[in-house]
């Protein structure tokens, strides 16, 4: 196949016509096109379920791997290379309910890893049981009584895992959508974006109509999200939360939070390991001919703390 | 004391926190320097302070120990506790270093022992007509032939204390110094190579070097004193001029570094997760000046996540690996799978511990044998290599990461809490050179399609990253380009091919480098893997000496297993001379044979206490099998 | 068309979403009323809307078929792309129904066919010279015997928005309905049968139902114009009063709540997930008013969770299960091994799919059993079984819950996705009474110790929460109270006793239950377990009437596996007529036979493309083995 | 042995000398005295670690389950029988870092059950590695290098996970921390207690030192953490996310949130099972003289929606 230009592949889209990932889908190409990255050096990571398949339609590296562990995946493989740019694409199950553990950890990590949650509030791929977004009480038409467990905020809760740049976005924007999808990317950081999806085969009550007559956009309305200085960050982060929780008449969407300030976990490495990005894991020669770079006689020099020579000290 | 064959085994037992491995160290550090080989080996309990922990230090003038031995020649005890523990081992001149102080005091009036353990004790005491004290404990070892050496360890820091101008509480500290100061004394160490030893530990904190020799000098004087002299061990015959002075874990650490592995994921686990700190505290490969590298190693959030990662980064190209044991393996199996489908070269070091679930996280054993070789569903090829001891371990870890890259696929290598926790003082000359082969590799390029299948079972491998390079990888069946796909005539090939790899490997890798027959006596043939492998091979040697002449088959792949070496090996020996050796409470290896070749064992020696099994109870074992015609033992030495 | 033995099967094909489900539960129901047994079994990819499903209705009117069978009497096509995927089944005499307007359709111009399957079938027909198009697929078929009935839906559906006055829009949700119609037309059903199926299937939406009417009428009016003649089965011979009708999942959710079950955990996962949604709409268990009890299930956050609370729930004495498949057991093994040591009564219903990792996920397989077996570290006892059918597997899900009381061990209930989506019409007395046996049970009180093991391996149990009774439990090896406790003596006894249990359920479980040798014949043995039985059986007779006369050993329980009859039957019969059949890549119950009893199998029937074993190409491979001497055969049929 | 009303064991309690571990066992067992529970209507569940160890220590029912998992196992625990109060001690590696989805888990469901965090900001049981509540950058004498990955915040996770009871103690002031516990055990629903733990051996960072000159309770302040009103729920939702993040020269203690209009997941199982409470899981009677209590003839009626009559419809 020659390298395509518009990140696109000849594998048949094999979602429900008219599901919002159709959406997100053309929002990640777009932005992958406007930030003119080669496919190459792009990797996207998905979990299972509808969205799991999400890698195969985009020209581009694709790990599509288990549920609830793309963000480990992706982050092996940021850590590995980090001159890749990252980005995990997947569904609200698979990433606030299977991966929560996953999803907090990368916050407070700060790996500049950019995480799309395809939000539909079901589980589509298994027929549409609710998913960790489907609030208490709620019935969708997939379900065979009213929800019984309440919905976590994936806003919230990526705020107060310590994701630098935290919005949400809504699947059929696409335009809107893509123009955050290019700023995650470029964040050098954790970067996490709630897209609210459609899914037009289980879910009858958070549809098209619902979300069209709610959402509104935060840069409409003046919403500055930027730290720009560090002793912004409380401020700034208290009034995400309190527009996070924003749901209901009113929905939200852009950009709620972006922490320009915050050392991500590549500087914090550098520290450590000041060859790092310059020969990342992924770049390093380990042998000539079949000989290691680091055979034994150099061992007995980085080890030396571990030799003993005998008759001295 | 019986310095046997130019050897000898020292126990040093106390309280957990107490400094006991900093004094072993010390010790085997000091005769290391001396020229003599050391093996040591830790037992303690999962408690980070207060339980009981004890140290076999066995040191040889002549060449390395394969493993530690039971009834030590010294027993020297911190505390009454370890007295408890361990008077039963005491046998005909061996010695005992205690404190005089602690005679009194009553195992019912230790805290710490657990009670069972407790009860135990004391019944054989009761029972046997003694007191349950020290002293009672004591007296049951003298009259088996024990000799003691009481010494009054509070009078000893005092006269430190003063001499050191040091408050009684700050030379409390220094307690654990004692004893083995004691055991040094009698094994010859001069002043001055304890001192080197002190100074290696403690690098540029000369007081404490100072300090530390400074008692030993105390503890010496008082022993020659007491009239006791010292025995020391013989001269080395041909020392090398230096050791690398490793545990298990830190071989591992250091051969993967020399494999290539540049990136290391792992969460914290005992006993795994040694061998990533060590590695971390050697993550810049710096000699001389010029840059080599780094090896990045990265604390995940849990095993899922380290295995998750650790895949994720192989895609990329690099060799990396995670470490862990059986808790986290079983997290780790369903990325595995993925690892399988995907045929990613990962490599997993897995050390066994006691289980099931938490079971003795601490203590040892090779229950997981189908753990490694099992788990996961659906068929995948994953090769499957054991080794029993460090330098087995060094190689294994090399050819793990070879096997990987050469056959695509998940490779586990399996040691256990016995080597990772044994350390050696290495001649660097007993490892071989390493040769690092990465496969098939490919550039990639327009038009690569990771999983054409069109040369065979094994495509030529493209990292992701490369330019002009697009790669897709699924969970899922797939296709050529890693594109999910449910035809049925797909599935048959791919699913078959990535099997075959496992048979290609069978093919490929020559069965003699899979297995390894020691000795060739006729009268029975022990069959063992892992660390059972020292134990055996101290066993053969002292079964010759008794007449009974044998032979041990040492198993070291498991997958593919060397089956028809193996099924010649056990048709010679037979079921009557063929004895299945494992520390288990239910054989494994011995129900692996059987699946691959029909062999069926009928005579077995088993341990699961989560204690290694030691060369003379595995001796007495096989000629109550052999001589006595027991089908089958169970061994239970150590505390 | 060939009635074979009052039997006849139609299979009914079309994109998912299109309501192909709906069509055969129609279908099936009316066929049930009229007393005829109605075996239904579907493929489908793993997608929500748009890829090609299909399902095989089996209808009898002599007794309920024991599997799917192939080569279809009637192929029922809604689209274009049925036809491709099928059109190669047809055989001498089979009716293919299918709609007019797409003949012109090219296979290039459908694009939710997989690329490899489009290649396939392309190469087939350009190879065979036929045009790549619907007509040229049915003319393949016509030339090989087919008949064919083609309809124009779209004017059908015209027809039928005009009478109705719907829109064509609308009118096209009904697609469905034409072809499973003419399938009811053609098998005699009557307006009147086909109306009470529909009303079943929608209940109270009379409006549905007059609408679906009208169209089946329409079309049974065009076939029976186009001189097309039904051909009524037989009528039954002794229909029940009524019917149970069930898939796999939905039967096993009966057993579980005839069984006891009252809290069920459960992670979404095909093809486990509907178990759990049917016990959930039966959620209170009442009867003419009176109340039962209920049964909560509980959908957790992943696997992990579901399987730990399901065990916390069972230390308060309640029966719990989880429901799983591959990838969720693979996260379940580590609190397995908890439950093992902590001799916790859980069943685990597992669903094998075709694997490994995400695999086929909406196919079949039995690649799991090593699994379900094997994985975990450390060892512990679990007992593991595997149904062949609907019947056993009420029978077993009942046994697992009393076994696993019984025992005090968790119990792995295996299954697969061939039964779990097999719709059978049960006569309810084919399922034999229930009885409940709840093992050794203690009300507790002071001075209860959970793990007292003076009575010998099994200790009665006490629930958390009873009156005057304090009970711990710990993954760490414990003592009699259930304290972690790391004395060697105590584990032996402790990790021995845990491992008894199963070496007494082998002593106390007869062998006749755990396995079942059917038929007598000498020439040949097929070797099987779960889903191979009913294609076994079946092959069986095709056999019998081909002069090939053997038997089927089916393996109902794994662990503990009934090695002496199961040796004594395979050297009866001998390495070369003993055949292992298996949907699996490589044998796994053909190793474990030889773990156990050393007999190495020679000969091998085995299928991996995540579709069941059906009977006939069964029978073929066994007589390729007996009568070419062909050592192993695979299977490939099914789309 | 006898029943024992203090709440203590015969168990030697292992941990170091002068570990904040004490305060805490010493806390629950106060809490359980003080509100005279019964031994037998008690579970304390724990995960591993030198946390894990705690039900050993206490006469109440003990379950020390696996790391990462107390949660799950209480959650069954509690599902199966509503009566019995559970209380789940896990390590702040446990809770936060293996088991933070099943943290995140139970706050959505606000299942009542208190969760008690031994936060130590190491992994103590394994030797002193940073857990997921160490700083980055910080380097207490376990670790080799300073800490490479940053922080999570107990309380902010709590908060946003949907915790109706948030709270903060301090192992060594054990009558203040025994009061929370108390509340926390009699709120009806999810229930999280960060109880600061200084690890003597590994952690020389945040000492009883450290915290003696900077903890304060927030109750002295005039702190009013109730929720008494739904329509409350945001503002003191924002305003507990602000104190939780005050962490410095000043440590607030004390309850941040109480949420007490909530309602509980038994209370929403109620809703679709009239008879859970009443009749839980765990009290039904299953069968009579080994007859199933549900027999086949039962199951027809139950399972009516399966039964097809021949002949009828
Ligand atoms: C370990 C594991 N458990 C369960 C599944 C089954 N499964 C497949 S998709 C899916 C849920 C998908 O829901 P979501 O993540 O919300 O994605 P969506 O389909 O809605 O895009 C589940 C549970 C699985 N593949 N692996
Ligand atoms: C699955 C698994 N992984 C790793 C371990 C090893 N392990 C034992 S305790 C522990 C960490 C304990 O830290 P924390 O939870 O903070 O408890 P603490 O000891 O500090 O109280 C770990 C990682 C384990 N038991 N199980
Ligand atoms: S099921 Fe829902 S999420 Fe999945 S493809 Fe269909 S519409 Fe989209
Ligand atoms: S290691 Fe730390 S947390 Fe564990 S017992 Fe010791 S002081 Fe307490
Ligand atoms: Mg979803
Ligand atoms: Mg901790």
């Amino acid at each position: 196949m020659a390298l395509r230009m518009d990140y696109k592949t000849d594998v048949w889209v094999d979602w429900c016509p008219g599901c919002g990932d159709y959406g997100i889908l053309a929002g990640i190409q777009t932005a992958l096109k406007e930030l003119n990255l080669k496919p190459w050096e792009v990797v996207v990571v998905s979990g299972i379920g509808c969205s799991g398949k999400t890698p195969h339609f985009i020209y581009a590296n694709g790990v599509h791997t288990l549920h609830g562990r793309a963000i480990p995946f992706a982050t092996g493989i940021k850590l590995a290379n980090p001159h890749l740019k990252v980005i995990v694409s997947g569904g609200d199950g698979d990433l606030l309910g299977i991966g929560a553990g996953h999803l907090v950890a990368l916050g407070r990590r700060n790996l500049d890893i950019t995480i799309l949650v395809h939000d539909n509030q079901v589980y589509g791929l298994t027929k549409g049981q609710a998913s960790p977004t489907l609030p208490a009480g709620v019935k969708t038409k997939s379900l065979p009584k009213p929800n019984l467990q309440d919905a976590i905020n994936p806003l919230l809760l990526a705020l107060s895992s310590g994701y630098s740049f935290v919005a949400r976005a809504y699947a059929l924007d696409i335009k809107h959508l893509s123009n955050i999808i290019k700023q995650a990317v470029q964040h050098r950081g954790a970067a996490l974006i709630d897209i609210l999806q459609p899914c037009i085969t289980y879910n009858d009550v958070y549809t098209k109509n619902w979300y069209a007559k709610r959402v509104y956009k935060l840069e409409e309305e003046g919403w500055d999200p930027v730290v720009k200085d560090p002793s912004e960050r409380e401020d700034k982060l208290a009034a995400a939360v309190r527009k996070a929780l924003e749901w209901g008449e009113r929905v939200p969407v852009g950009i709620l939070y972006w922490d320009k300030t915050k050392e991500s976990l590549e500087d914090r490495i550098m520290r450590r390991i000041p060859t790092y990005t310059e020969k990342p894991p992924a770049m390093q020669a380990i042998e000539v001919n079949g000989k290691p770079v680091v055979d034994i006689e150099k061992i007995l020099k980085i080890y030396s703390d571990y030799v003993v020579e005998v008759g001295r000290r | 004391m019986a310095n046997r064959r130019n050897e000898v085994t020292a126990l040093l037992g106390g309280p957990q926190g107490a400094g006991l491995e900093t004094a072993a160290q010390v010790l085997s550090t000091a005769f290391a320097i001396t020229g003599r080989y050391v093996y040591s080996y830790r037992e303690y309990y999962s408690n980070i302070k207060g339980r009981h922990t004890y140290i076999y230090v066995r040191i040889s003038s002549e060449r390395l120990p394969q493993t530690a031995r039971e009834y030590p020649d010294i027993i020297a005890a911190i505390d009454a506790e370890s007295i408890f523990h361990h008077f039963t081992e005491a046998r005909e001149g061996t010695i005992i270093i205690y404190d005089t102080s602690t005679v009194n005091t009553k195992i019912n009036g230790i805290v710490s022992i657990e009670p069972e353990t407790r009860n135990r004790i004391s019944s054989l005491l009761e029972s046997s007509g003694y007191e349950k004290t020290v002293k009672g404990a004591l007296q049951y070892a003298e009259e088996r032939g024990a000799k003691l050496i009481g010494l009054d360890y509070k009078l000893l820091l005092k006269e430190f204390a003063q001499k050191t101008g040091k408050s009684t509480y700050r030379a409390r500290r220094y307690l654990n110094t004692i004893p083995m100061a004691a055991t040094g004394y009698l094994l010859g160490l001069t002043p001055g190579e304890l001192e080197k030893g002190f100074r290696r530990r403690f690098r540029g904190r000369e007081q404490i070097v100072a300090d530390n020799v400074k008692l030993a000098e105390i503890v010496a004087g008082y022993m020659r004193e007491m009239g006791f002299k010292p025995s020391p061990l013989p001269e080395p015959t041909n020392p090398p001029d230096k050791f690398l002075v490793v545990s298990g874990n830190d071989i591992v650490a250091i051969a993967k570094t020399i494999a290539g592995l540049r990136l290391q994921t792992y969460y914290p686990i005992t006993p795994a997760a040694d061998e990533s700190v060590t590695l971390e505290a050697h993550e810049n490969l710096r000699v001389d000046g010029e840059d080599l590298g780094s090896v990045l190693v990265f604390q995940t959030e849990d095993e899922i996540a380290a295995i998750s990662a650790a895949i994720g980064a192989a895609l990329t190209g690099v060799r990396s690996s995670t470490t862990t044991s059986g808790p986290g393996f079983d997290l780790m199996i369903e990325a595995l799978g993925w690892a399988g489908i995907n045929e990613v070269p990962v490599v997993v070091t897995y050390y066994q511990r006691g289980g099931p679930s938490t079971g003795l996280p601490t203590r040892g054993g090779q229950e997981d044998l189908f753990n490694a070789l099992f788990s996961g569903h659906g068929l995948f090829p994953k090769i499957v290599l054991a080794s029993g001891d460090h330098v087995e371990a060094y190689e294994d870890t090399i050819r793990a990461f070879n096997w990987a890259e050469e056959y695509q696929l998940p490779v586990i290598h399996l040691l256990d809490k016995f080597l990772a926790n044994s350390i050696v003082t290495l001649p660097p000359n007993l490892l071989p050179p390493a040769k690092i082969s990465r496969g098939l590799i490919s550039t990639g390029g327009r038009g690569y399609n990771r999983f054409d299948k069109s040369g065979g079972p094994i495509t030529p491998r493209a990292f992701i990253g490369s330019e002009e390079t697009v790669i897709w990888y699924t969970g899922d069946e797939h296709n050529t380009e890693g594109h999910i796909t449910e035809d049925p005539e797909n599935r048959i090939i791919m699913h078959d091919y990535r099997m075959r790899k496992l048979e290609l490997a069978d093919e490929q890798i020559p069965e003699e480098e899979r297995y390894r027959l020691y000795g060739n006596g006729k009268d029975f043939l022990l069959v063992g893997w892992g660390s059972v492998k020292g134990a055996a091979l101290e066993a053969l040697k002292h079964l010759d000496e008794e007449g009974l002449h044998g032979a041990y088959l040492h198993v070291r792949v498991m997958q593919p297993l060397p089956k028809k070496a193996i099924s010649k090996i056990l048709s010679d020996y037979g079921v009557d001379r063929a004895i299945l050796v494992e520390a288990s409470v239910r054989p494994l290896l011995g129900r692996l044979i059987p699946m691959w070749t029909g062999f069926q064992f009928e005579r077995f020696i088993l341990k699961w206490t989560g204690r290694p099994i030691y060369p003379l109870e595995l001796a007495g074992a096989v000629s109550h099998i052999i001589r006595d015609g027991s089908r089958s033992e169970v061994l239970r030495y150590g505390a």
